[in-house]
């Protein structure tokens, strides 16, 4: 044994301060937790970057430029992307500009996107509740519906819809009805999933102990942690409902002109693809970017917010 | 009676957000050959870290082997390839984990999850396997085996799925046996089962065995000699009548005082270990137990204590037992 | 067990005849006519047609004749393509569809699995990543483009494959089975990427490992199997889905098959024909989900096929 | 003696599995606890103790039976009625990472508490409350705005235990509180809670399935095979004197931290597994593990006796 | 997709063979023609044909290929091979080249004798006594005789007999009232003479009856075959063809469903020395990208008109390579008002509207096919009055009748009600709505919105009046005026205007009964110059076909009516 360095007060009794248990680590929330994960992911933040460039882009991107986006001049119809030209994008068949139209279709193919996934949000959230909070004979009921309405081809419904809907709504209104038909099922199917394994969980359990009411359970308790699913689901909505409305633009009832989503300008530029490539890849390019940014996102907060993946 | 296995100076760390939990600091025991040895302590302590460091089964990433060697058999696990690794893994060293319902393969028939170490190892024939499987469930204490062995693992109970992961631990007769807590997740009634079992089989193969868990009793039952684990450091060392006859480090009496037993008298309350172990996000430079001591000394503020041995098989890391420190108390 | 499929098969036939009945009421309710055209015909001769295809009658008797002829299984004759009886149409189209289809879902649960086994296997990691690409980018791109932009390389450009067609050669059938199979390769190989990141990260993995299996072995014989389980679940509506047809691969290849019926029907009104491909597809689909229901409870040793209940403690 | 706080009668509660079988979680059971009484529940996972503790609070509807608490049966109550009665019964929860919700912080967990039952008048109050009640169990007050993954597990039970202190209520089930805990920290909470029963006056269900703490906390002890309560007394007469063969099984397979004591200690290990809830045996449930099972236990069913006085055990061999 | 192009164009081809032309013109080969062409000598406006066969007459023995198949692209599945049930343009191009009437159209335009080896005409025009070649067969050995023609037009006429073209038959005595059931079919002016005379009694002198005869619901069918197997003669179920029994130069080898449709020569055809092609396949390809691929790469030997379109995108640059084939079709696109709301019920404000378009600019940088600019309603084949009624692009004309009318209506500009352009839903439509949305936003300044309508729910808005500017096309039937001006002759049927004007329908009764030629287009003249004064429908253009075909594929004449004769085609090498 060595010898024993130590001096005597080294030994006598420690005077501690009375601190009650501290907690040294910094902070962390739920989400911020998932942030984090979420910016390991090299591929979702580069999905989510091209999500904000492009939302960002379909905002401000018209400004540059003099053309208008509906303004045709059969003059320089076809023409090629050129800096000097001012039509980076090149022109369309009419002689449109490609870059503002571009952005605009942008808008429009963002705008249905989000539109169909907030209304598959909303009725998913409402009728998966319902059902997981209904008797089992209500559920049942619910849930065979939503089978049901689900086995119907849903190119029927949706093309049904659509010329039923005919011209009473805008075009765009009533793709994002068309798309909505049965969109909301997975999302209600998702919820309901959720609240049931959520219900016997001992916080909630905690909460009915209290007298917490139905509402108070669902909105305080039960979404909040379903809204991890919940959130990924939203974000592969939005890239599947854009992808539909692309669909729909090549059966010829897509959005109606003058307003144009990429999925019809890309459809129009199809069969010019030989000859006016352009007029096909730059709508072609901002859909798959959209479906990819989305889609790896997706992907990324699905890891991100799994709290099986925690460790 | 040799030495088995032998940890030295092992170091596990994990990365995490802003820096890593040093989850082993210094870890050293040894195994002998043919003894039971338990590794006690509160969760996060450590243990469980150390037993599948032994085995490799640690994930690196996140974790990371900083230092330190694991002598088994004269040979550096640490040293050795993935692949020479796999030759030691259910061959020379089996493990049995602490959730029974989720360590079986749900999809896989247990014959066939008994059997594939003894191909894989072997090199027995199908029919073989079959026999020796069959065998191995007999010996675990499993009624029907041969019916058993078509069976899939959820029409076992939790008691009968350990038996089974007992079985494909050994069933190719490994010299060490890791069991990371095998009876916490089971009832009593069934936790004296797979004990039973577990003794049964150690006098009847032989085999070493590193018992992990938190339980003192499941210790004070099974166990040769016992490791006592706080905050990623072995704190004491004995054999069991002396961790549990005479212990010396702090923690270790806190432990055996905390624990209620039938006789103990209603009236008089518990005895607590208060506050909590702490995050080895940021261990005290000290003695890690230190803030939960009563009889905590300045010095244990800041520099961790010494190996004070009490005797050829026992020793403990805590200043009280230097002899300036006794000195100091006694006055 | 019989029971089971008993209530099931039960559970179909309600589902069908809610289908069938939401189906035909909704198609009669769109504008448009079957007997309209850009010229119109006269009086008389609208008439006659009328009376032909049982127009004419209350929609009440129409609903019960149909009802009747989807039982018997006899849709009767189309009204557009007046050489074939709808079932002439289905019995036609189908097998072509179902062949492509087949062919397409080899091929997606083929390359879906092994990238999305990849990538799991080196989570977050460079092979992830290109999996991961490879696969999100199956389902960037519209099917249109993609078809016409396989036709415009591969046929065009190289030469190699013919543009479109059926019934010659196997070759007719390679550029329009990858455009079918790009989506649902894609759908494949990330559920598989996350059900065996989860698989991975199970106990019995570890009981794998600590038997001395190798990666490899661990990899494909323990997770695999539990990974893929999820995805037969998605596999009902694909395999419906992808038998009966995709109308934007069929319409760009010229593909003979069932997939197109369904938007040309609607677009011409055949009523017959709307029905007889709605109650088909529906019944495949029913069928399949059954199927692939039952299939899990075989494959997967802990369903057995009947209800779950809940536990008390 | 004066009435119990507590009148279990009869209590059933049967989960419909579907297929027109029924999991017999609670059958047929009865007991009462007495004001400033602990009683305890020991038996094995899937017995149905924590059934009974959930059903008490009747947060499962029960198939039968009535709980008369203050002179009430509680589910008689209406809804309305029944919010009020909650602040009187609460519950502690068994997985201290489970039983607080990971979306909000301990300021919300236990203000959601005051909230509901409006027991607040502003933000300030509320919070000064929260803080309060965390130093009453021990905790730091200014870890209020924290979420609960933040803390160990001893920490967060201490939360829960605060939340159900918080609408000042006169009965608590305490639901496994220590189970999920290491033992140095188990001990912490024990202690916590009898502290706060004399501090109080509460009255408690202590369920568990380990004996010994049950034994230090109880007045009287229930023991629970398959969903019956096959024996109960007071918990001194209970360890002095077993009655049951389950109980004296239960016993026996407790593991003694002392070595001398297991090298010669005589067990009694049972064989086989808890037989399922949905099909129960014939007669005597326990009769498939029981090493003194015979025919009789297999066709009569043994009823709930007073073997002793005070002492009621429900098998056909007790004495 | 381009369901309202193809509508149109179905139409365009609804009309019968013209192979006289090509046996005209290699005269000097073994074809005895005994043709006995009674018909007048109109000059038709073909001059910009690029069919080259004339040029290639000379070698054609010495280069025929060894491998005579045509393929083909039908573009979509022919609904029918029964002539009587045909309504559609791929089903009428199948079926007039396997079977054959009593004429066919060459490829100007001018029936040619066919199965009538000799036609006799009253001098009141009224009665048409048809002799029956000798020696032509049906394809299971019968001959073909004056009752087939008269079976096979007697069941389209058949009350409970569903033909949607039955009114094409309408010109024949008695007709609409045997369809309607009102009167005996004993009564309809058909009478089988002998067996290969037959004699068939008009209504009113109908100057194209000879056209119309060439027309598929004309075509004969085989009595025994139709009559024995019912209506499934020309279904091939379980690809069976055995009762589709024919009389043209090419006789059906097998019809897979949705896919093919493979002809073969018919070796008991009478003329059968002239055919050359051995085999035809038809492919059912519905993408016109596609089709253009195949062309591109030798899949195909032909690409775009009668049958499918070449996508307009690629129009100039394959006129610039010199290889796209262009004539003009029987057919006109135009945009018709509705005259029964306002604005449109004022002509000035109708005339304002048409007479701003540009039309050359729409043609030359839009629908790009080298179509001629429409001045008035009747085609270059049938032109009445050489340039036109009014001036293409005329803003100054337009804007002082725009004023006269919003005067007229004594509103101002901004009080004018808002207007809807609707088209149904297609790539080419869409963007010539745009264009001349376009066009009146800049003269005018008004503000048109667009509209565009599922093809069936169009359909059904138009015939009910339920549009104010809507798109459509008519392709002629026949090469005579009345095929466009008999639209409006009144109210209801194809009349979607609205517009009903007394002096125009005078106009066309008396063309129809009067027998001289010369008489009877004054008439039509005064008629298509009201239809212009008061503009119920703004004309844009007279539609092309345009084409493409493998070098190796000769004798191919396509008729402005839109009908390729398969006879006269063969393939050289190259």
């Amino acid at each position: 044994m060595q010898k024993n360095p130590h001096k005597a007060t080294d030994f006598q009794p420690l005077t501690k301060n009375k601190e009650l248990d501290v907690i040294s680590r910094p902070s962390v929330s739920f989400w911020k937790d998932a942030w984090r994960r979420l910016l390991k992911n090299k591929l979702a933040m580069a999905g989510l970057i091209i999500i904000a460039l492009l939302t960002f882009l379909a905002i401000f991107g018209p400004l540059y430029g003099s053309y208008d986006h509906r303004t045709t001049d059969l003059e320089n119809k076809n023409l090629a992307p050129s800096f000097e030209s001012q039509h980076l994008f090149g022109t369309d068949d009419l002689g449109r500009d490609m870059y503002q139209r571009i952005w605009y279709g942008m808008r429009i193919s963002l705008f249905i996107g989000l539109s169909a996934a907030l209304i598959d949000l909303t009725i998913g959230v409402i009728y998966g509740s319902i059902s997981a909070f209904s008797s089992r004979t209500t559920d049942n009921v619910m849930m065979r519906f939503a089978d049901i309405l689900s086995s119907i081809p849903y190119l029927l419904v949706v093309i049904l819809l659509m010329v039923v809907l005919g011209d009473s709504v805008n075009s765009i209104v009533r793709i994002i009805i068309a798309l909505s038909i049965t969109g909301w099922i997975p999302m209600a199917r998702i919820v309901r999933g959720q609240i049931l394994q959520l219900k016997e969980q001992e916080f909630v359990l905690a909460a009915r102990a209290l007298g917490a009411n139905t509402k108070r359970l669902i909105f305080k308790h039960l979404i909040p942690n379903a809204m991890g699913p919940i959130i990924v689901t939203i974000t592969l909505t939005i890239p599947s409902a854009i992808f539909a409305e692309a669909f729909l633009s090549f059966l010829g009832i897509g959005v109606e002109p003058p307003a144009a989503s990429l999925g019809s300008m890309a459809n129009d530029g199809l069969s010019a693809m030989r000859y006016f490539p352009w007029r096909m890849l730059f709508p072609a390019l901002f859909i798959s970017l959209i479906m990819f940014a989305c889609n790896v996102l997706g992907d990324g907060l699905r890891d991100a917010l799994d709290p099986k993946m925690r460790k | 009676m040799g030495k088995l296995l032998e940890v030295n100076d092992l170091e596990v760390s994990f990365k995490v957000h802003g820096g890593e939990v040093k989850a082993v600091r210094g870890v050293k025991f040894h195994v002998n050959k043919g003894e039971t040895i338990g590794i006690v302590g509160e969760s996060g302590c450590g243990k469980s870290v150390t037993a599948q460091t032994i085995m490799r089964l640690i994930p690196q990433p996140p974790a990371r082997i900083k230092n330190g060697s694991i002598m088994f058999n004269g040979e550096d696990l640490l040293k050795k390839t993935e692949r020479e690794m796999q030759k030691v893994r259910g061959k020379e060293i089996g493990m049995i984990f602490q959730d029974p319902m989720t360590s079986l393969n749900p999809t896989m028939t247990v014959g066939a999850q008994i059997m594939e170490p003894l191909i894989k190892h072997q090199n027995l024939s199908r029919k073989e396997a079959t026999k020796r499987a069959v065998e191995m469930l007999d010996l675990v204490g499993m009624p029907n085996p041969e019916k058993r062995i078509k069976q899939y693992p959820h029409q076992f109970s939790g008691g009968m799925r350990q038996r089974a992961m007992i079985a494909i631990a050994l069933a190719c007769d490994p010299s060490l046996l890791i069991a990371d807590e095998p009876t916490t997740a089971l009832d009593v009634t069934i936790q004296a089962q797979i004990l039973n079992v577990m003794k049964d089989l150690q006098k009847r193969l032989n085999t070493s065995i590193i018992m992990i868990t938190h339980d003192l009793g499941v210790v004070a039952e099974v166990c040769d000699r016992v490791v006592v684990m706080y905050a990623g450091k072995v704190v004491e060392e004995g054999t069991v009548q002396e961790i549990f006859k005479n212990p010396q480090h702090p923690y270790t009496k806190g432990l055996l005082k905390s624990v209620p037993s039938l006789d103990q008298d209603k009236d008089k309350p518990l005895v607590p270990i208060y506050g909590t172990p702490p995050d080895l996000f940021s261990p005290p430079p000290g003695c890690a137990f230190c803030d939960r001591c009563d009889y905590a000394m300045n010095i244990c503020n800041k520099q961790d204590a010494d190996k004070y041995h009490v005797s050829d098989t026992q020793y403990a890391r805590c200043w009280l037992l230097d002899p300036v420190a006794q000195e100091v108390r006694s006055k | 067990m019989a029971k089971y499929i008993l209530q099931r098969v039960v559970m179909i036939f309600i589902s069908l005849f809610i289908i069938v009945s939401a189906t035909f009421f909704m198609m009669k309710a769109i504008p448009g006519d079957p007997l309209t055209s850009e010229r119109s015909v006269s009086e008389e001769i609208e008439q006659q047609l009328r009376a032909y295809y049982g127009l004419d009658e209350p929609l009440f008797i129409q609903y019960v004749k149909y009802l009747k002829s989807v039982a018997t299984w006899d849709f009767g004759p189309s009204m557009k393509y007046k050489a074939q009886t709808v079932n002439d149409i289905i019995n036609d189209g189908f097998p072509v569809s179902a062949l492509l289809g087949l062919e397409a879902l080899f091929l997606a649960i083929g390359m879906g699995i092994i990238l999305g086994v990849i990538a799991a296997m080196f989570h977050n990691k460079v092979p992830d990543y290109i999996s991961m690409i490879l696969a999100v980018i199956g389902m960037s791109v519209p099917n249109f483009l993609l078809a016409a932009l396989f036709q415009y390389y591969f046929s065009l450009k190289l030469g190699i494959l013919p543009t479109a067609g059926w019934g010659d050669s196997f070759e007719q059938t390679i550029l329009p089975a990858f455009a079918l199979a790009a989506l649902p390769t894609a759908v494949i190989a990330r559920l598989t990427r996350s059900n065996m990141l989860e698989v991975l990260q199970q106990d019995y993995m570890k009981t794998a490992k600590a038997k001395g299996l190798s990666r490899l072995v661990s990899t494909f014989k323990h997770a695999l199997r539990n990974a893929l389980l999820p995805v037969i679940t998605y596999l009902g509506p694909l395999i419906a889905g992808v038998v009966t047809g995709g109308f934007v691969v069929e319409k760009i290849f010229g593909i003979p098959g069932l997939g197109m019926q369904f938007v040309t029907s609607i677009n011409n009104r055949d009523y017959p024909l709307i029905m007889g491909t709605t109650v088909f597809y529906s019944i495949i689909l029913l069928v399949m989900v059954l199927i692939v229901d039952l299939l899990y409870g075989v494959i997967d040793p802990r369903i057995k096929v009947s209800g779950k209940g809940k536990g008390g403690e | 003696m004066s009435k119990p706080l507590v009148d279990v009668k009869n209590l059933k509660m049967h989960f419909d599995v579907g297929g027109g079988s029924y999991l017999k979680a609670v059958n047929d059971i009865s007991f009462h606890i007495n004001k400033g009484e602990t009683l305890g529940m020991v038996g094995e996972s899937g017995c149905g103790k924590s059934t009974v503790g959930r059903t008490m609070l009747r947060l499962y509807e029960p198939t039968s039976g009535e709980m008369i608490f203050d002179d009430t049966d509680i589910y008689s109550l209406s809804k309305k009625q029944m919010k009020d009665k909650r602040r009187d019964i609460q519950m502690i929860f068994q997985d201290p990472y489970a039983s607080l919700n990971p979306r909000m912080t301990v300021l919300d967990i236990i203000g959601e508490a005051l909230d509901i039952h409006n027991l607040a008048a502003n933000k300030k109050e509320r919070k000064a409350r929260v803080e309060e009640l965390l130093e009453l169990v021990g905790l730091n007050a200014e870890h209020a705005n924290r979420y609960a993954h933040e803390f160990s597990g001893g920490q967060r039970q201490r939360i829960g235990i605060a939340r159900a202190l918080a609408v000042k209520p006169k009965f608590i089930v305490c639901d496994e509180p220590i189970s999920a805990l290491d033992v140095s920290i188990q001990a912490q909470v024990v202690n916590l809670l009898k502290d706060l029963q004399r501090k109080f006056d509460l009255t408690y269900l202590f369920i568990a399935h380990d004996l010994a703490m049950v034994k230090l906390i109880s007045d009287r002890v229930a023991v629970m095979y398959l969903g019956e309560i096959v024996e109960i007394t007071t918990s001194d007469a209970l360890y002095a004197n077993p009655l049951h063969p389950y109980t004296k099984a239960l016993m026996s397979a407790i593991p003694i931290p002392d070595p001398d004591a297991e090298a010669d200690r005589d067990r009694i290990v049972l064989s086989g597994d808890l037989p399922s809830p949905i099909n129960p045996p014939s007669g005597c449930t326990f009769r498939t593990r029981c090493p003194m099972a015979t025919e009789k236990c297999a066709e009569e069913k043994p009823p709930l006796v007073e073997v002793k006085e005070g002492h009621w055990a429900s098998c056909h061999y007790a004495e | 997709m381009k369901k309202g192009i193809r509508k149109t164009s179905l139409l365009l081809l609804v009309f019968v063979l013209a192979f006289g032309t090509f046996l005209a013109a290699c005269g000097g080969d073994e074809e005895e023609n005994e043709t006995t062409n009674e018909q007048t000598e109109t000059e038709n406006g073909t001059e910009e044909t690029n069919n080259d066969e004339t040029t290639d007459e000379g070698n054609m023995d010495s280069d025929l290929a060894e491998d005579q198949t045509l393929r083909l692209n039908l573009g979509e599945e022919p609904p029918t091979l029964d002539p009587a049930l045909a309504t559609d343009n791929s089903s009428g191009s199948v079926i007039s080249n396997v079977l054959e009437g009593l004429t066919v159209l060459d490829k100007d335009g001018e029936p040619q004798n066919a199965m009538a080896s000799d036609i006799q005409i009253s001098d009141d025009k009224k009665t048409y006594t048809f002799t029956i070649r000798e020696g032509a067969t049906w394809t299971n050995g019968d001959p073909v005789t004056a009752n087939d023609f008269a079976y096979a037009w007697k069941r389209v006429l058949d009350p409970s007999f569903p033909s949607d073209y039955a009114s094409q038959l309408y010109p024949i005595l008695n007709a609409q009232a045997v369809k309607a059931g009102e009167m005996s079919i004993d009564e309809l002016g058909i009478t089988v003479i002998d067996e290969s005379t037959l004699e068939v009694k008009l209504e009113n002198p109908t100057a194209y009856f000879l056209e119309l005869t060439a027309f598929y619901t004309f075509l004969p069918v085989n009595e025994k075959a139709v009559s024995e197997n019912g209506d499934v003669w020309a279904n091939w179920t379980d690809d069976e063809g055995q009762f589709y029994v024919t009389n043209g130069p090419f006789k059906v080898a097998s019809w897979d469903h949705q896919n093919k449709i493979i002809l073969e020569k018919n070796d008991t055809y009478w003329d059968a020395d002239s055919v050359k092609l051995q085999t035809v396949e038809m492919l059912m390809i519905a993408d016109e990208n596609t089709e253009l691929t195949m062309f591109e790469t030798g899949q195909l030997d032909w690409a775009g008109a009668p049958y499918s379109a070449i996508p307009t995108d690629v129009l100039p640059f394959k006129r610039d390579e010199g290889v796209l084939n262009t004539i003009p079709q029987v057919g006109i696109y135009w945009y018709k008002f509705n005259t029964s709301q306002p604005p449109f019920d004022n002509a000035k404000m109708r005339k304002a509207f048409a007479y701003t378009i540009n039309r050359q600019m729409i043609v030359d940088n839009v629908s790009q096919g080298l179509q001629t600019p429409a001045l008035g309603v009747l085609p270059e084949t049938m032109e009445l009055k050489a340039g036109g009624y009014f001036k293409d692009n005329d803003i100054e004309t337009a804007k002082t009748l725009f004023n006269e009318a919003l005067a007229e209506m004594n509103i101002t500009a901004d009080e004018l009600p808002p207007i809807t352009l609707s088209y149904n839903t297609s790539e080419g439509h869409k963007k010539i709505a745009e264009a001349i949305q376009d066009q009146w936003k800049q003269a005018l300044g008004v503000d048109v919105s667009l509209q565009n309508t599922e093809w069936k729910v169009y359909l059904e808005d138009i015939n009910n009046g339920n549009f104010q500017v809507a798109r459509l096309g008519w392709i002629g039937d026949f090469n005579d005026p009345v095929t466009f001006l008999d639209l409006y002759k009144e109210l209801g049927g194809n009349n979607d205007t609205r517009w009903y004007n007394e002096e125009y329908t005078t106009a066309l009764a008396n063309a129809a009964e009067e027998p001289d030629e010369a008489k009877r287009n004054e008439f039509l003249m005064q008629a298509e110059q009201i239809l212009m004064d008061e503009m119920p429908i703004a004309p844009i253009y007279f539609s092309t076909q345009n084409w493409l075909q493998q070098p190796t594929v000769k004798g191919a004449s396509l008729s402005a009516l839109g009908s390729l004769k398969l006879k006269n085609v063969y393939k050289v090498n190259e």
